[in-house]
């Protein structure tokens, strides 16, 4: 079960009151009645799928309402950052990147080999 | 291949065993092949094993970045139906069964197939009216699928509780006497070794790093953790890492890959007969050969490569096994585990051409994958052999997400399993 | 007799912390047996000299107690407290034993010391390791109907409980800064350190006591006491601290992701007569900021010939029964080791009177002060030999030794083995938070060593044996600072894993290394040869480690077993995951509160109660319980429905439609909002007006839909469909917040706000007319699709004119709490003029005869407007709404799509089966192309005839075609037609 | 028209005659109040607290009370308002000129009393919350989840709870409060 920072309640939550959004950043097309088959497969089923980090939208459905965005290591599972919907995508600080991408390596070898250990 | 049969087994019995052959070899890869498969599951291997067979293609390895059967081949909870709604699904899963009512024959290698029956139960007017949706269309097709009252349904399965004030009673149920399940591991096994002895390389612990393309954008090979190694075709069948091996050659899939969690409990004596499942209170449940209880629970919300997930997962889909069952309160949960499913939009899975030359993928079987094993080998097989589609896996190309063709079991039916 | 006599022959005075006069009295296998209390059931039984417990999974030998512990894999029996509290697969190394307790062996048939199973063990050369893939293949069928039945009832261990437990589970969320697993001298250390700081601190263990390793180790002394009771003094410091929560009789179960910890705490499964309020077990689901990991380790035994012989157990394990229970194990007791521990078992039991036949070590070097110490107790210590078998059928008699590459062998009776090959770091914990493993290659052990989350391994679990070491390390990790001092007797050497001599290579002896689950070392390296060269393959093959005690005594063994076959260093071999649970846990417990009414919630609303009382059947929708038909004396629900539906037609009918979803769309931009959600336009409705919406997806197809009603300017009441609710609101809130959050508009659900009572017929008016003021109810002045705020009854209301029936209507909406009140009043004032009460049924047949689609029973999440005959309702004018270029898809404009039509049976009595497939040539063979299908079917007292609905094909262009429904029995002849069946001009709904 | 005295519609609450709990946490329905779901950008809180009377609290988990009315932050842009005393909440809200949305959802909310001692872990017998003192200080108040259900959990003293709670949902929330009650007592 996840603890989920909300960037409105200021607080880490219980995945429970958590609802999980799919990817973020995707906008819906301004004219979206004039795209083409093949952008509207794009926006509406495509999906980036990450291994490592991925950038989602939740809603603290069971708090505050809002929905909001976070980016996550689909490897680790941990949360590098939440921010508030409407901010573009957000840069992750450097650091965190290295120690995500290092996690990974670790966490990725373990379950690859099912627990080959060095 | 030295033949499996119980005279083998009484002889090696008297010289304690030292007579038998490993069941496939580990050779290192040669710098190329006609064909590569991505992914030594039981789809990956069972397409190599009906190349060599069927398509007279041998010149076959099979790359694996683990341990052959160790993804959702090894992870599953080993149910086998084909009762399901479109003709597009009923074609591949009955396919499918056909092939598991024969497959410990045909690869001499005992996968237990168990057509023990798996029983739907409907609970309330939409559960029946979906259920008998999917009866009729199944009788039609020629698949067997049958309605039961729910008294019948308790004398299949003795240990249903049926009675009205139950939260969710039962008013009936579906069932699918071909259905069962198999053992897991034996079905990779069994392909392995059969496409071993016929020439087939399965490299183990052999990571993809990445798919090469030549000037016309057709593939010449892949990048591995042991090297370059060159391939005519290439077949990707990874489950749980489709969209990452996809991604190396630029084609974009759509997929999900969210946790799928599953349990077992202590060894009990035979106490269920069959498989259960209810979409109404989400739970399904069998009863392995060794005794355990075989649970699966439900999916993870969020995408995720972790193969773990929540315990809330677990204690949901064990509410409602307790509140069919209410006998099991007592039971205990030994292990519990996690694979990684990759599901489309629309639930149904894909296999097809791409649009890189040479490039055939074999994925999104979200949770549906173990049954479709052999038939999914088979029609994969069919597809990298000649190029093209075959017929009953034609509706599973890519392009519907394109035209809006969705194969939508989920919309239809909320039988997602 | 003393009461320590009657516990049982193998007491020893003075020896184990229990108090003589305080018993206990169980049964096993029928047999009476006095216990004291505090004695696990194996205490209890080992004090009476029994030592035959259980047989084995597959080769059905007999088996015996080999640990003390959580990790035992033998002994696992049968423990009940009355028919219904019965649990099997207990390990008698936990279980308390109770007053009353009723206990019985498993997995053996008539007798435990006559088992017909155990003929499996002579056929054993047949059963090596994965046998069954290679056989049970001919004839096709048999598996299943004969060679599967039988394995599956030699397989299993107990009997599945035949009775609803009647005990009672219960479930709490704590939060902590700081969760300590295991109080033994590591964990208390911790704890102390931790506590000091003022932090929140739980302590949890999985025994009764705390002390962990100091149950049996009476050696140590801690500042300045006996271990033990150091560790008991340290608890009651612990306890009185307003920071921390000890827990005992508590596992932890599993280290989840971002520190959430599963424990259970088993509550009353060692009392004699618990109290009605206790639960059984609990369950912790705790959030904490770090975890100390003090789990100890656990000792292995030793993998040779024939080692599963009842009397043949771990070194600490006889200790633990001596040194805590006082019970001696035997009475001329052997020793097989590999490492020091297993010395102080011997010492131990030496000091308290048994005779110890010999320590057999197979090292040639063992540590000096031991030996040094079994020469001053006069111990006949053979070093550099090994135990290459044993004898004795129920109960190990002798066991053969022979020194270390010689031949000669020589037997020494025994009526008790004790064998240690060191210790196992328990890692679990750590492995189940994702840390990485290290192989620690001098002491052949796996240790922590790259941390995935915030915990800490100290003591045993993190391979820190000197004590001085363990108590510095424990006291950094609780992030305090305590002052314990301690010392051990003995520094101990030692420890192999693998097989030992005797144990093969290349004999036919079984040589044990998973017990419950039958495997052998030769299965091992039967895998191995058979190509299974990943620890996975080999665990999968031979099941190594997948029994209930998930391989805590055999991963080690079989891991080192495998690598020496590979030729490979063991960490190049691997280990296998280790999963939760950590010990296996109760349904129950994790289910705790949510059974029976607290399973699901169950809504039901306001006029629940008089429904009910009106003879009401209901049925479950979404959550919701909805009245269904209302039979009355005699009345079947076919003659219910057909009365009902007649009655509203004729006269009128009232229906609780209150659980419909509801939302209020507040704002200046709310008619803007509502454009770009529902296909419809909006801003054409004026206030007072209400209109059908149609609600897609942006992939086109139906979502949902319902009436809505236009208030003010700047305020809609929107109306979902009951199961759509919130996933209605949900969407809605997605695009508000997402897509067009610069909207000045909010959405609140109304749900539950408002009772509704909908009224329909054509003496709706009359019905209603005197209950309602500050309206004009007039056809002229309210006609339909009109709704006004009035008052009923004296109450705010919301008052709709609308009709899913076809009929007059309307659909009356008080503030929930009023609903019984004015459902009551309404209710008499229909039943004086000849009106009814009608449920869902009657309200689906009544909408079907008029072609009214019900969401999600006539569609299915790919059907689009223009397919339901909706098409009017999508807006032609709006450049934008939900869903608009969804519609344009290539299949979505194509010809022959699934539309929805009527189908009128050629036999007017014939009534469809929802869910029939509709086909154009019944004469086809399988498989059959089909053209749709039954969505709703109907008998129509109204019209005197069955009605449907149906997707089909084409279907709009073959009005008055004869298509066929091929069913089991018989092919039903059936016309297309349009949907209205009923009043098609439509005149009735403006009366 | 009939009489309208006479036809006066009159209320059935849902809970109405339940009692219940344990020797640490008592249990009881609360009485009837005014509830308005008021919705609002933060340019126009000012002036709504003004309508209203009460300052509406804008820092995430607080509330604020005043003259029976009490104000529960629910998001950045939502508060519970629950009036239970002088009356007139509605109308307040609606004689407000800045842009917001006030609806009334009075019967659409009930409310459970929970206090003792052992109310914080009743509560907890189901709600993933961290409901410590220094987490969830007395006026703490959020949306969060208990058993199955939805719920709004306000923090009136320090042993003492309102579980605000969707109508239909007040029987599963009763029941699984019980049994909280129950275990927190033992």
């Amino acid at each position: 079960m996840l603890l989920i920072h909300c960037p409105y309640c200021e607080d880490d939550r219980s995945e429970l009151e958590f609802r999980w959004a799919g990817e973020a950043h995707i906008a819906r097309p301004e004219a979206i009645s004039e795209i083409s088959d093949e952008e509207f497969a794009e926006y509406f089923f495509l999906r980036n799928n990450e291994k490592g980090l991925t950038y989602e939208r939740w809603r603290h459905i069971h708090g505050c309402g809002r929905f909001f965005n976070a980016a996550r290591d689909t490897v680790s599972d941990r949360f590098l950052m939440t921010y508030k919907a409407g901010l573009p995508k957000q840069p992750v600080p450097v650091a965190d990147k290295m120690a995500a991408t290092a996690e990974e390596k670790t966490v990725e070898t373990w379950e690859a080999t099912e627990g080959d250990a060095r | 291949m030295r033949k499996y049969s119980v005279f083998a087994i009484a002889r090696e019995a008297i010289r304690a065993h030292k007579g038998w052959d490993a069941q496939w070899t580990s050779p290192e890869p040669r710098s190329s092949y006609d064909v590569i498969i991505i992914g030594a599951g039981g789809h990956g291997l069972g397409a190599a094993y009906y190349l060599a067979k069927e398509h007279g293609i041998t010149n076959i390895a099979v790359i694996e970045r683990g341990w052959l059967g160790g993804g959702n081949t090894g992870r599953n909870t080993t149910i086998i139906r084909s009762n399901y709604l479109y003709e597009e699904s009923m074609d591949i899963y009955e396919h499918s069964l056909k092939l598991w009512e024969g497959l410990s024959q045909e690869l001499n290698y005992n996968v237990m197939y168990s057509p023990r029956g798996v029983m739907m139960l409907s609970h309330n007017t939409h559960d029946q009216q979906s259920f008998k949706r999917h009866i009729n269309a199944n009788r039609l097709y020629g698949i067997d699928n049958e309605w039961l009252t729910p008294e019948q349904a308790k004398a299949f399965v003795p240990v249903l509780d049926i009675s009205k004030t139950a939260r969710y009673a039962i008013n009936g149920a579906a069932l699918q006497r071909r259905g069962g399940t198999a053992r897991h591991d034996a079905v990779a096994w069994g392909y392995a070794r059969a496409a071993s002895d016929r020439g087939v390389h399965i490299i183990q612990n052999c990571e993809v790093t990445g798919i090469r393309r030549g000037p016309g954008g057709e593939v010449q090979g892949v990048e591995t953790s042991k090297g370059f190694i060159g391939a005519k075709k290439i077949g990707v069948s990874a489950a749980g890492h489709s969209s990452v091996v996809m991604e190396m050659a630029g084609v974009r899939v759509p997929l999900a890959s969210n946790p799928l969690q599953a349990l077992v409990s202590e060894p009990l004596k035979p106490i269920f007969p069959c498989v259960v499942m209810s979409n109404t209170v989400h739970a399904y449940i069998s009863q392995s050969d060794k005794g355990e209880l075989v649970i699966g629970a439900g999916t993870d919300q969020y995408n995720s490569y972790s193969q773990t997930g929540g315990l809330q997962i677990i204690t949901h889909t064990l509410d409602a096994i307790c509140e069919l069952f209410p006998i099991f309160r007592r039971v205990k949960m030994m292990r519990q585990w996690g694979g990684i499913t990759d599901n489309t939009p629309d639930r149904s899975p894909i296999q097809g051409v791409t649009p890189v030359p040479g490039l055939y993928v074999n994925c999104g079987w979200g949770t549906g994958g173990f049954k479709a094993t052999p038939g999914s080998a088979n029609l994969f097989a069919h597809l990298i052999a000649t190029g093209a589609p075959h017929r009953l896996a034609a509706g599973l190309n890519l392009d519907r997400f394109r035209t809006g063709r969705l194969i939508d079991e989920a919309a239809a039916a909320a039988v997602a399993h | 007799m003393s009461a320590s006599e009657n516990s049982g022959g193998f007491r020893i005075k003075g020896a184990g912390r229990h108090t003589p006069a305080r018993t206990a009295r169980f049964t096993f296998d029928g047999k009476s047996y006095t216990a004291l209390e505090g004695d696990t059931v194996a205490s209890a039984l080992l004090a009476h000299g029994v030592h035959l417990v259980g047989r084995s999974f597959k080769y059905h030998r007999p088996r015996g107690i080999l640990t003390s512990g959580p990790e035992e894999p033998n002994a696992l029996l049968d423990v009940s407290r009355d028919a219904a509290r019965r649990q099997p697969n207990v390990r008698a190394t936990v279980q308390e034993v109770f007053d009353g307790a009723k206990i019985a062996s498993q997995n053996r048939w008539p007798s435990l010391t006559f088992d017909v199973g155990g003929f499996n063990d002579v056929l054993s050369p047949f059963f090596a390791a994965g046998f069954y893939y290679k056989t049970f293949m001919w004839p096709r069928e048999a598996w299943h109907r004969l060679y599967e039945p039988i394995i599956r009832r030699a397989a299993g261990l107990g009997e599945a409980p035949k009775e609803v437990d009647p005990d009672h589970y219960a479930s709490r969320f704590a939060h902590c800064d700081v969760l300590i697993a295991g109080a033994g001298v590591a964990g208390l250390t911790a704890a102390l350190s931790a506590a000091s700081t003022g932090a929140n601190v739980f302590l949890v263990d999985e025994q009764p006591e705390v002390g962990g390793a100091l149950h049996y180790d009476a050696a140590t002394t801690i500042d300045g006491q006996n271990g033990y009771d150091w560790a008991q003094s340290a608890a009651a410091r612990l306890k009185a601290m307003p920071n921390v929560t000890l827990l005992t009789r508590t596992t932890v179960f599993g280290y989840y992701n971002h520190g959430f910890i599963g424990l259970a705490e088993r509550v009353t499964d060692h009392m004699a007569r618990p109290g009605r309020d206790l639960p059984r077990e609990r369950l912790w689901q705790v959030r904490t900021k770090k975890v100390v990991i003090a789990t100890g380790s656990i000792e292995r035994h030793m993998v040779f010939a024939n080692n599963d012989r009842p009397g043949i157990m771990l070194a600490s394990a006889a200790r633990s029964f001596l040194n805590h229970h006082g019970v001696a194990v035997g009475r001329n007791v052997g020793v097989y080791t590999a490492h020091d521990s297993a010395y102080e078992a011997a010492f131990d039991l030496k000091r308290a009177g048994v005779s110890i036949a010999a320590i057999v070590d197979c090292r040639a070097d063992p540590g000096a002060a031991v030996l040094e110490e079994a020469r001053a107790l006069g111990i006949d210590v053979l070093t550099g030999h090994s135990v290459t078998d044993t004898a004795g059928r129920l109960r190990i008699k002798s066991m053969t030794v022979v020194r270390n590459g010689g031949s000669d062998t020589r037997k020494i009776k025994v009526d008790a083995l004790l064998m240690s090959a060191g210790w196992t770091p328990s890692v679990h914990l750590f492995s189940q938070s994702r840390g990485k493993l290290r192989f620690d290659d001098s002491n052949q052990r796996f240790l922590p060593d790259i941390y995935a989350q915030n915990c800490v391994s100290v003591g045993g679990c993190n391979g820190t044996d000197d004590i001085a070491e363990l108590i510095e390390e424990a006291s950094a990790a609780g992030g305090g600072s305590v002052s314990v001092t301690a010392a051990n007797r003995f520094e101990w050497t030692g420890g192999m894993i693998g097989a030992a001599e005797g144990a093969g290579p290349d004999t036919a002896v079984k040589a044990f290394v998973d017990f419950q689950h039958d495997v052998t070392a030769k299965d091992i390296r039967l895998a191995v040869r058979e190509g299974m060269h990943s620890i996975e393959h080999i665990k999968r093959f031979t099941t190594n480690g997948m029994a209930s005690d998930q391989g805590k005594l055999s991963n080690m063994h079989g891991l080192a077993i495998a690598a020496e076959m590979l030729g490979r260093p063991i960490p190049q071999v691997g280990l296998t995951t280790f999963r939760a649970p950590y010990t296996p846990v109760t349904y129950g417990t994790l289910v705790a509160h949510s059974r029976d009414d607290l399973f699901d919630p169950a809504r039901k609303t306001p006029m629940h109660a008089l429904q009910a009382a009106a003879g009401a059947e209901f049925e479950d929708v979404g959550n919701w319980k909805r009245a269904w038909y209302f039979p009355k004396r005699g009345e079947d629900m076919h003659a219910a429905v057909n009365r009902e539906c007649r009655t509203v037609r004729e006269i009128g009918g009232v229906f609780d439609a209150s659980t419909l979803g509801k939302i209020e769309v507040v704002g200046p931009d709310a008619a803007q909002f509502l454009n770009l959600l529902y296909t419809n336009a909006w801003d054409t409705l004026k206030p007072g007006k209400s209109r059908y919406g149609i609600m897609t997806r942006e992939d086109g197809f139906i979502y949902d839909d319902g009436v809505v009603g236009r208030l003010a300017e700047d305020r809609f009441h929107v109306t979902t469909t009951t199961g759509g609710a919130p996933r209605v609101l949900h969407h809605m809130e997605d695009y508000l917040q997402t897509e067009f959050p610069h909207l000045k508009v909010w959405l609140t659900s109304t749900t539950e706000q408002w009772a509704v009572i909908a009224v329909q017929g054509p003496k709706a008016r009359e019905i209603i007319a005197p209950l309602v003021e500050g309206l004009d109810i007039s056809n002229e002045a309210f006609p339909h699709m009109s709704v006004s705020e009035c008052s009923v009854m004296g109450v705010p209301a919301r008052l709709f004119r609308m009709s899913f029936t076809g009929e007059l209507g309307f659909e009356v909406n008080v503030p929930a709490d009023y609903g019984p009140a004015v459902w009551t009043a309404i209710r008499d004032r229909a039943e004086a003029l000849g009106a009814c009460l009608y449920g869902t049924e009657t309200m689906h047949v009544l909408r079907a005869e008029k072609g009214y689609i019900i969401v999600g029973q006539d569609t299915d999440g790919t059907v689009t407007p223009e397919d339901a005959g909706l098409s009017w309702a999508v807006s032609k004018k709006k450049t934008d709404f939900v869903g608009i270029r969804g519609l344009q898809r290539p299949d979505l404009v194509r010809g022959g799509r699934k539309q929805l039509v009527g189908l009128k049976t050629k036999d007017p009595r014939d009534v469809l089966e929802e869910g029939a497939q509709i086909v154009a040539d019944p004469n086809q063979p399988k498989p059959m192309t089909m053209l749709g299908h039954v969505t709703s079917s109907y008998w129509s007292e109204n019209c005197g005839r069955s009605i449907a609905m149906a997707l089909v094909a084409g279907g709009k262009a073959r009005m008055g075609e004869t298509l066929y429904v091929p069913m089991a029995d018989r092919t039903i002849a059936v016309e297309v037609s349009d949907m209205v069946f009923f009043d098609k001009e439509g005149g009735r709904i403006n009366g | 028209m009939a009489d309208l005295a006479l036809n006066m519609a009159t209320r059935t609450l849902p809970l109405s005659g339940v009692h219940g709990g344990s020797s640490v946490a008592r249990l009881e329905p609360a009485s009837p109040a005014a509830r308005l779901s008021l919705r609002a950008r933060s340019e126009d809180v000012a002036a709504l607290s003004t309508a209203l009377g009460i300052a509406l609290p804008v820092k995430p988990k607080t509330s604020a009370s005043s003259h029976g009315r009490t104000a529960l932050w629910l998001g950045p842009d939502e508060w519970l308002v629950i009036d239970e005393g002088q009356g007139g909440l509605l109308q307040a809200a609606n004689d407000c000129a800045a842009p917001h949305s006030a609806t009334d959802v009075s019967h659409r909310n009930t409310a459970i009393l929970v206090s003792g001692p052992g109310a914080a872990m009743a509560i907890n017998s189901g709600c993933p919350l961290d409901l410590s003192l220094k987490a969830f200080p007395v006026g703490a108040c959020s949306r969060t989840l208990f058993g199955k259900i939805e719920v709004v959990l306000l923090r009136t003293a320090e042993d003492a709870f309102r579980v605000e709670v969707w109508r239909s949902f007040s029987d599963y929330a009763f029941g699984l409060l019980s049994e909280g009650a129950r275990d927190a007592a033992l």
